[in-house]
């Protein structure tokens, strides 16, 4: 026997994963989240209807996203087919006063805190770098620079704990941060530093990866050769691995993490396992370096599908309200089509706007320069013709 | 309590520590954070007393890793905190280099100025002080040139204090260069009023008729010394501090530059793609028609920082100042 | 089975994997790391067919870990290693700047020459390929400013294919920007006969009497076409092909300028504290009598790179060069 | 009960530490490392008389250093006083052909590899910045950017393993590294991405921190709230505890890792806890901000004074012996002060020689130009007088 001691006896390769609903939509009891759901009335037929439409509609528009990449009306589009309960779940999860810390994948999360659609389509299309009030949404921009957020997070939430809005037992005061990033980003040293800061100062943080199997060609075992929700544990941050297929132990677990950071019991982890179900982004082409059989195989657990059969076990979903679903999805995608076909390109002079709060003169100057410059032209054009 | 009196006589240091002080009694969302800043007071012990004074809440002593402090300083900022980081020496700032560029200097210009970055950076900066490898570096430039940033380099304490303020005040970053090796040499302060030179702005810090010659920060005394040297040859140098690296204030620099007709420009860091490469190629052709000499610059050499027992010869001296005078004179 | 066959037509990007074969059939020390560089072949395929080819010992797909991938490379190195590392886009070379700027830059320095570091970091750099943020960014001022590093940027086929060869023997550590949004415009590649310019000189590409024009990697199509409007118009420019950003080839440049008189540089990166700068004040220097005109820059603004559908504004195109010609022949 | 999980049932504020000899030199008996000791021939009397005078002529070295930056001989001296068995330790357990990856204050580990301590001095006297050939004494440096030597030790061992010098069976053959870091840089993120390159990998390096309790001002549990051992399981690489003022105890757990690298078995993580007895550097002040009763307490763990102990219950050390260690550390110590004293400064010319592996015409021409502005000075001075 060897001196040298890892998690579990030997390296731990097996981890447990929470699972509310198995493939088929069955339900199975789970003692404390169902407690969670219960308290928080989060898992009322209703709600789970409203879940079920949530995921409807945001595939709807990632869809439609990705052909009007191919109409040449967006730059790229990085959807998130296959996450939706990983995304609309853990959106959900958060209160109204939590801020949200997204990556760049995130529509479902941004469907459930309010964003509409062609908000994230804009960054896509190439007219703004981010496209809402992250204070008033509380909701930080979507974020490119991999883990770069992660940090932002902890700050966040290390500034809720100057506020003295976490741990007073006040359900509206308490307020945490959910900061989320992929499997593939938790190797970079950002997310180490930010799970090294959480612990130290116990800021109310939950750290959120959707280990959707890919980064980009690279599959998750290249950055873990363990379970990625062991990863925390080096830092004595709690954690757990959740089926990220299954909205119900997403909502259960990110739920309850928020709840035990939000009461002042410090940073959690939480690894939702799910799949990218399409390429990693309209530049890509995923069968290069992945097999169709596990595209298939995942398939067979998607997050939507298994939700309606829960529902129909329940008997609490009919064909009209499907119907009824598709048919607002349908129109969210049609929308999305004339907002973003009838939008027009930024005048460029707005790149001068915004890159410092306080008055600069070489911007300035150059902003000057630039409209002189294109006023020659204008000028030619009035002359000329 | 307020340190704030009339006017009084400090070191560079103390100055900055009153600044801090008076920010943080001004503006309770001002708080500082790095290494061994709290009980220490900082390894230069600009923050001496302030962890006593304001607690651990808004003195904080981070965890060791820098990209961390500056990354959860932008997320305290969001929040509407106004963080002051300590990066300890200048030459562990490049772990941060990644928020600093893609974040700090871009989060007010990606949320289309929904959100602004009030965040100061704090670097005691240069070299001089016989240290150990990564502890004298000049990293202005790298800061320079990346839009979105501000960086001021106080050369006296009255200007390390004011600035020390209106770093903190200021809705955008601020990557605040300390001059190290000048942090114990004194100097008066006034507190109480509040200057009327923008920190933005460069000062005729002396005027002079022959050339001009454009430093800053841990330079300044250097070249001021250098002008007296040149007087007593009969050579009336203007010198100006610079003040503000970014932006730089061209306006005063041309202004001086087009009556004397000459411009060096000194600083430590490598010549090569230095900051005042920039300034020399902006004032060349603001100042065309009225340059005797080309713009020289004296600075260091494009080497690594050298080890402590050569870095006289690295860093600029009056020796070299006044060679690169005559050689502008020599025109 | 080498690529290497008489003079072919590739495009860049290919140009650059034949580049990178040949040096691995010669050389079993040389090694590929990176993101996605394996079965994917890269997000732009440069190395492309490598892995199958090699095995995934010499074409290693990294942790998702810039800091990691460049530090690695650092002590495969040490070890006798020739790594060849692959940044997937120029905004994404940030994390790992403490590792480039502090340990690659300075390693061979630190141990007084025992320790070489023929280590070659790859970039796609520039914009114009509409992508989303942190993809089109231009840094190589930040690495042309730091001692240590030296910095190829190839504009066609036969200097993509060759630069990464001469990359790979180079002795020092070699930044290799690619022009990414050139990766797929043909040209002529003789992989047969190494070329006799060195790989750290510029090149006059279109001889000229009225000004010249200096550029680099993405821009030289650029400049050649605006050189050919402007003889059009009758104004006859000399193009140079930087190729060598560190060290940049200042005898070629200052030649050039002494016959023209006049000077342009154009390149993407935000002019201010650019490295037209330090360019700018050298030429200015060296040729100050013979000038006549400053040095003028075309590039981007102090701006972080715009959101794809403005950057056609921000970016040099023809209009902008030839204002600036014509801003140039107007002293 | 909490769905979260973390190391050991709720978060492990306890980890075993592996002693060897107590703090009164009592020998413990231990079934694995006493085997490994044994079979390396690595604690028999004659060597740990070794040790004991390793550690002694160390000390005096490091005394020495201080004295001489008092005056005014070094620019700065950072003291490993109480690290020595941490050190000595760590250094035997490698064997030759193991590269070793040092921080700014591993004057034993350099000591055991047989580098001479004024190579080490005139770093800090600021002559160079890096006196020895890494290659030659298979000795990285000393690095002062904290963490960033770490990735540098992974990519070594990515070469070994490439080499071909791992897991073959053969001892002579068989290599690894060993990477040194202390507490505080453990929270670097270069740290972290080491880890997961490392465990991605299975490249044969072990980790060792000397958790000395601080970093510079700040105590160790800033930087984790759980024993420092765990971090590294998060990414299921193996780890233990050792205290690292026992030789014994650091001897057996360094080279049963290095067994373990080496055999091809992958990384492993060894905390060492031990004490910074002196302040940080000689710039430094610990009076501001630790007891001087945690001084003493420490004190009493004397890391020499406990292998003393331990030499005089076997009855394998006298009076003689010590005396002798004494007088060569007393000559050692001379020696060093005279070396140093008698050193010249080296002619600044030489700051030109390498920034380059080869020719660059920047840095010729500034040579130059250096050579003739010097020129100057002496033609004045010969013109002059
Ligand atoms: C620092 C950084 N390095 C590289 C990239 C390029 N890149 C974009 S997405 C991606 C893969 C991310 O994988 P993961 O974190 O698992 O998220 P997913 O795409 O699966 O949602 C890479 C390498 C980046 N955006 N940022
Ligand atoms: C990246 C970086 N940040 C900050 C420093 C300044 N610094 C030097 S030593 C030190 C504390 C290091 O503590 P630890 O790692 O525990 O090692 P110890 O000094 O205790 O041996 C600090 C903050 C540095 N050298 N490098
Ligand atoms: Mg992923
Ligand atoms: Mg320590």
């Amino acid at each position: 026997m060897s001196i040298f001691r890892s998690t579990i006896p030997d390296v731990a390769t097996e981890e447990p994963m929470v699972q509310l609903l198995g493939p088929d939509g069955t339900r199975t009891p789970h003692e404390q989240l169902d407690a969670v759901l219960e308290e928080a009335d989060l898992a009322t037929p209703e709600r789970l209807r409203g879940y079920y439409r949530d995921m409807v509609m945001i595939r709807a528009a990632d869809l439609e996203a990705t052909s009007l990449q191919r109409q040449g009306q967006l730059g790229l589009w990085a959807s998130a087919l296959g996450q939706e309960a990983a995304q609309i779940g853990a959106g959900h999860a958060s209160r109204e006063q939590d801020y949200l810390v997204p990556t760049y994948r995130e529509h479902g999360v941004a469907w459930a805190r309010g964003i509409e659609p062609w908000r994230l389509l804009e960054m896509f299309r190439g007219v703004s770098h981010g496209g809402w009030d992250p204070n008033e949404l509380r909701t930080h921009p979507y974020m490119i620079v991999l883990g770069s957020q992660a940090p932002h997070a902890v700050g966040y939430a290390m500034g809720l704990q100057r506020d003295g809005v976490v741990g007073t037992g006040d359900a509206e005061t308490d307020t945490a941060v959910l900061a989320l990033f992929g499997d593939g980003a938790s190797s970079e040293g950002e997310v180490s530093e930010s799970f090294t800061f959480a612990a130290s100062f116990q800021a109310p943080v939950v750290f959120y990866t959707q280990n959707n199997q890919w980064a980009i060609s690279v599959p998750t075992s290249v950055q873990s050769r363990v379970p990625l929700a062991q990863r925390s544990r080096g830092w004595g941050i709690p954690s757990v691995r959740v089926d990220g297929n299954d909205v119900l132990a997403v909502l259960g677990a990110v739920r309850s993490a928020l709840d035990s950071a939000r009461a002042g019991k410090g940073p959690v982890f939480v690894e939702s396992l799910t799949y990218r179900m399409a390429a990693h982004t309209t530049s890509d082409d995923a069968s290069r370096y992945r097999p169709a059989a596990e595209e298939q195989e995942w398939a067979e657990r998607d997050p939507i599908l298994r939700l309606r059969r829960h529902l129909e076990q329940l008997g609490e979903i009919d064909e009209a309200f499907v119907a009824r679903c598709d048919e607002e999805a349908h129109d969210l995608a049609m929308q999305l089509h004339h907002h973003i076909h009838g939008m027009e390109d930024p005048d460029p002079v707005h790149m001068f706007d915004h890159p410092y709060a306080e008055p600069h003169p070489i911007v300035d100057a150059e902003r000057e320069e630039y409209l002189a410059y294109v006023a020659q032209f204008e000028d030619e054009e009035e002359g000329g013709r | 309590m307020s340190t704030s009196t009339a006017t009084t006589t400090l070191p560079i240091a103390k100055a900055i520590t009153a600044g801090l002080r008076d920010a943080m009694t001004a503006d309770d969302k001002v708080l500082l954070m790095g290494e061994d800043i709290g009980p220490l007071g900082g390894v230069f012990r600009v923050t001496d007393g302030l962890h006593a004074e304001f607690g651990s809440q808004r003195v904080v002593d981070t965890p060791l890793a820098e990209a961390g402090i500056v990354g959860t300083a932008v997320g305290l900022a969001v929040r509407g905190y106004r963080p002051v980081v300590e990066i300890q020496f200048d030459g562990f700032v490049f772990p941060a280099f990644n928020q600093i560029t893609t974040q700090v200097a871009k989060m007010h210009n990606r949320t289309s100025g929904r959100v602004n970055m009030p965040l100061v950076i704090r670097i005691p900066h240069g070299g001089g002080i016989g240290a150990v490898e990564h502890h004298s570096e000049s990293p202005e430039t790298y800061f320079a040139h990346t839009a979105g940033l501000r960086i001021l380099a106080p050369a006296t304490s009255h200007d390390a204090y004011w600035m020390t303020r209106q770093a903190i005040e200021s809705e955008d970053p601020v990557i605040m260069l300390e001059p190290k090796r000048r942090y114990w040499v004194k100097g008066d302060v006034d507190m109480d009023h509040r200057p009327e030179l923008s920190p933005w702005q460069a000062a005729v810090v002396r005027p002079g008729t022959d050339a001009t010659v454009l430093a800053w920060g841990p330079s300044m005394p250097l070249v001021l010394e250098s002008a007296e040297a040149a007087a007593a040859e009969g050579i009336d140098l203007e010198v100006i501090d610079a003040r503000s690296l970014a932006p730089v204030d061209y306006p005063t620099i041309a202004d001086s530059v087009r009556r004397t007709g000459r411009l060096l420009i000194v600083h430590e860091a490598s010549v090569l793609g230095g900051l005042g490469g920039e300034i020399a190629a902006r004032i060349s052709e603001q100042c065309f028609y009225h340059l005797e000499a080309p713009v020289l610059r004296v600075g260091g050499y494009h080497l690594p920082y050298p080890p402590a027992r050569m870095e006289h010869a690295f860093l600029p001296d009056l020796d070299r100042v006044l060679d690169g005078v005559d050689r502008l004179l020599e025109h």
